[in-house]
């Protein structure tokens, strides 16, 4: 079993799977919908069944067209990637049903962790603290969760019981706003996850996001892979992951681990996953969620541990035992990965789309780059903006980031707006330098135009670009009009352009 | 050919003079510069110095990201300048603003009327594109004009939505 | 000193300094033939200057033109890269004398080890065997190389002084073939080096190509970063390099290293350079010559080293001690080299040129590609045809394989020909698989026919493919013709052609 | 439209039917076929099965490069396969042997003269490119004709170096 894999996604990360099946000398089945015929995971797979049209309800999350392809192909396994269906309870229970391994959880861990709330309470019993809010409660109403507000306090946040990825999440600053904020989550959660229900937690300020990569096998064995700090974070969308964190030392590493295994054994959970803690600024940490998944960030884990994570899914998958014990596992120098989205940082982070028309990726020594995009591929407005992640690998952090800073320079894409200003604006920050942030930090201490003059300030430079191609331009149109002018002369035109299109 | 080029409120004068010279204030340049591969990407080669550079055209201008540094600038011919110095400044500030979709998506709500008087940074449209809900602002007070889109309607970019009076 | 390097050379290896001063936060600057306006290096450098027309002769071998620009700069460093005038003594002189560094040996030993001849004379007498041939002269003649060859034995090679990456070589059979040979050697050696001086060496049968990376700093400390097998070789150019060497063991390691250390060490040797040996079915090795610059395969050893030897080098040009001792250069897992031609291994492997209309390189874990070119960028007759260096990492021999195959199969370069399917089947053959190989390998047992016979056959896929293509480009010359016949319709057609492209 | 294709020696009868219907020897495949981004590369899915391929044109046919294989092929529609039938198979093979320079660059020498007899695989010409120097030899046995070039010239791509009757 797990001779031929279903991936149940898209983009960089059903590429990757991809590369790790092949690398095992697994077969691929790619799935796709209409807008993605051309893209990576659909060429790079053994075989490619149509899902259907471009939005995702009509195909990505269509879990009853998966499992016909994945009978119509005589895939053995699923791997479900992250987003879409991949926290569905279901989508392992039909994969189970069907005599399919599903790669990750089992379907009790997915429902335990995957609502939120039912979260909290399994691992509050663990003896695991938990941020304070809404407890041990299922779906409550607008009205039970204004009543509840007041008791956990201002600021608080409204998250989606089913979220992730900052989807139907919402700061809440005092009563009066909630209502507005409350309705807005559930229409932002209804849309990304088709469950609109929302809890409540209280904003722990000044923390910092740090989370625990996890492997368990079927033999009871449960290792974490050290800490990725994910702080750096804009409307709750992480931007920026790093390994190890700045904040963490040893002794802390080993106790937070110690509590991440415990929430992980307290839903008896198998492969791969991660909890998130808040960490305030005396070091008191707290149980967010888990994610019940591959994460996006996982590669910087790979860059300091050596281990190539979706492979040790297959092998945990195949029901063997891990291939690492805990103190197998070193972390050897730091990584950072900067997620790349299409989106323009100049013009408060808009999301841009169109075909891409060239890209250049950065190489060279420690540098990895996972993405489903290449020149000629449209980025359409149907799915998450992040289109790269750029991830580099340094034998110490402060080598990472100036690795960071030449591997942002040397990126080139053509045909939407990127981040990568916002990046490297980033990676010049004396605070980010100084590893001096939480997750407010991108908001509330960070803006483009403020940290632009981290950089140098060529203007004339600038002037003499602009103007030059201005002049191109205007030149190019004097051209057509003259064209449009040349009516004595029409037959030499014809003439001309047969030969250019021949 | 002479340009007035304006960045960050300062006038410079540029001539092109030919394909390898301009001046800039009056100072000749020796400039190498080429479209790299046919892209809308630009490499200046500049007494040794090399830079390249993204340049877009936007509906005010040019902007010109380089070495991970963006500048908005206007670009104009002698003749532009003086027209719109006879007009007396720019007629955008004072007229009517129309808001367009900056990407293709998808109309989530429009949460104000026709008539409406609003404020400066007021929440026009919400458009929702790649999963995230995006809020379209009003960059001026005043009165909301005509609407052209519906709620649940898919838009494409640049479609104009609605105008502020 | 060294806040600004002239790097000295193009393409891959260029891109590859600039990245490592990059990442110092040292200032850099490219030179450029007219060919190269719009090469990488150009566009990564802080700056740029043209140094003639495209043949190397009126550019990158321009060492006056090169001396001016370093002046005119104000570069206070050199780096030469490989080929070109990487191992000119004049160059390191010429830097020396105007108190510009040179990142490389001492002009000395660069004299001492690039006359091949000089080098098996200085090793010998620091007791390390050589390969028995001509041994302590200098230009010998024609007749005088007639003469000693039967002392030496067929077959036997005939070699460049000044020479490597095969250009000059020559194997000879019989005395008969010989002189033909010698003529034809001396002419390469002439044109890629300028120098046409050849000797002779014993042709050892059934040997591998192994070399070990040096690293020597100005207070008299010198390392080695373990070795490299390169003996899979065409018309004698590397192919594919890897470490560790399938037949290496920690016994021989140390004993090859210590020998290479002290070859170095003979010559009063300082930053990287490379020792050749030749390793027989025995166990013995021998001296071949010794590289005084940075090797086209480094990456490999920074794959399993961590060590980044380009960033080392500058540190020792520095007057620094070397950041790493002995006992700290640890090897761990295994690095692949497929050195990507611009050749078509379907037709005697002959150069192919044009523009690059599409390059999507292989990412993901363990992977790194060093290249120059890029969507656009045109491949001319006037450099060496390897356009990029494809290097994998894996924890075992067989997992960086295994790596290799799934990197070489995404790999997409449209616009010239590859020697990708080479690799291909290289990788997949048995006698590669299993580690046996020696220099003869590629010439003598290995052909595409009959290794293509390891990939699944797909003929009716072929034929539909094939067919479709041949199909659509009929139907489109049938259109070309009736728009030819279109003449009453003419004025239509303006209208139209204006439209498109206006 | 019908073709007989040529690959390895068997004849295979392709009828192209439709945009995503073709039948091999009479069989009906229903085939997802398209170039990838205007690129020669087009990417094939049929039953389910995903291939990538490099299609390229050469002066005898068609070379189609799949999942790590090259296959030679030939096209030919009913009409050209009648002629052929009727000219008695190729004419090229008995006819004149033109060298044309595979690739730009310089000729290093030509160890051969007009009116030498030479043998099948005897070396024409030496091109230098790319830093090395290509021999170029004969297909065939015969005698040398009218050679176009002098050492020491640059030549481009497909330029006729000689030719052997």
């Amino acid at each position: 079993m797990v001779n031929k894999v279903l991936v149940a996604n898209r983009g960089e990360i059903a590429v990757r799977i991809i590369r790790a099946c092949r690398e095992l000398g697994v077969e691929t089945v790619a799935v796709y919908s209409e807008a993605d015929r051309q893209a990576l995971h659909v060429r790079y797979a053994d075989e490619a069944y149509l899902l259907g049209p471009a939005p995702s309800r009509e195909s990505y999350l269509r879990l009853d067209k998966i499992m016909d392809i994945v009978r119509k192909s005589g895939a053995d396994a699923v791997h479900p990637g992250y987003g879409f269906l991949a926290e569905r309870e279901d989508f392992a229970q039909a994969c189970a049903d069907d005599g399919i391994t599903f790669i990750g959880p089992r379907p009790s861990a997915i429902a335990a962790m995957g609502d939120k709330g039912v979260a909290r309470s399994t691992v509050v019993k663990a003896g695991v603290k938990v941020v304070p809010g809404t407890e041990d409660v299922g779906n409550l109403s607008n009205e039970d969760l204004l009543a509840l507000a007041p008791k956990i306090g201002f600021p608080l946040l409204i998250k989606a019981t089913a979220g992730g990825g900052g989807k139907g999440m919402r700061e809440v600053r005092s009563l009066e706003e909630m209502p507005a904020l409350l309705m807005s989550a559930r229409r932002e959660a209804e849309s990304a996850f088709g469950d609109g229900n929302v809890y409540l937690e209280k904003l722990v300020e000044g923390a910092r996001h740090i989370e625990f990569q996890i492997m368990a096998d079927g033999q009871g064995n449960v290792i974490h892979l050290g800490e990725r700090d994910c702080s750096l974070q804009r409307r709750h969308q992480k931007l920026v992951e790093e390994t190890p964190s700045p904040v963490m030392d040893e002794e802390l590493r080993a106790r937070m681990g110690a509590v991440a295994v415990k929430a992980a054994q307290s839903v008896d959970y198998l492969n791969a996953g991660t909890i998130e803690f808040l960490l305030d600024k005396d070091k008191n940490f707290y149980f967010l969620e888990m994610n019940t998944r591959l994460q996006v960030e996982h590669p910087i884990t790979e860059m300091v541990t050596g281990i190539d994570i979706v492979k040790e899914q297959i092998r945990v998958a195949r029901g063997r035992t891990l291939g690492y014990k805990q103190e197998d596992v070193k972390l050897t120098g730091a990584a950072i990965e900067c997620r790349i989205n299409a989106e323009d940082p100049y013009n408060g982070f808009l999301p841009s789309t169109g075909r891409i028309t060239q890209a250049i990726l950065p190489t060279g020594p420690g540098i990895r780059v996972d993405t489903g995009m290449y020149p000629g591929f449209e980025i359409t407005p149907y799915y998450d903006p992040m289109i790269a992640k750029l991830i580099v690998w340094g034998e110490t952090r402060a080598q990472a980031i100036l690795r960071m800073r030449r591997a942002l320079e040397e990126y080139r894409v053509v045909g939407v707006r990127t981040n990568i200003p916002f990046h490297q604006s980033m990676m010049d920050s004396t605070r980010f330098m100084a590893g001096q942030y939480d997750t407010r930090f991108v908001e509330e201490r960070f803006s483009m135009e403020g940290l632009a003059e981290s950089r140098e300030y060529f203007p004339e430079i600038a002037a003499i670009l602009g103007t030059i191609v201005a002049h191109q331009q205007t030149q190019r149109s004097a051209q057509i009009v003259r064209r449009g002018e040349r009516d004595a002369s029409n037959w030499k035109w014809v003439g001309r352009w047969e030969r250019m299109h021949r | 050919m002479k340009y007035i080029t304006t960045l960050d409120g300062k006038e410079y004068l540029i001539e092109i003079i030919d394909a390898h010279h301009v001046a800039i204030d009056g100072r000749v340049q020796e400039v190498d510069f080429e479209s790299v591969s046919g892209q809308p990407v630009y490499s200046l080669i500049i007494d040794g110095k090399s830079y390249e550079s993204y340049v877009y055209e936007t509906e005010d201008g040019w902007q010109v990201l380089t070495r991970g540094r963006q500048y908005n600038l206007t670009v104009e011919d002698e003749r532009e300048k003086r027209l719109r110095a006879a007009a007396g400044g720019s007629v955008a500030e004072a007229g009517e603003y129309h808001l367009k979709a900056p990407m293709p998506g998808l109309v989530v709500s429009i949460p104000v009327n026709e008539g409406d008087k609003i404020e400066k940074g007021q929440v026009l449209v919400i458009l929702e594109s790649m999963k995230m809900q995006n809020e379209l602002k009003s960059p001026k007070a005043g009165v909301v004009g005509r609407i052209r889109v519906k709620q649940g309607e898919t838009v494409e970019q640049r479609q104009a939505l609605l105008s502020v009076q």
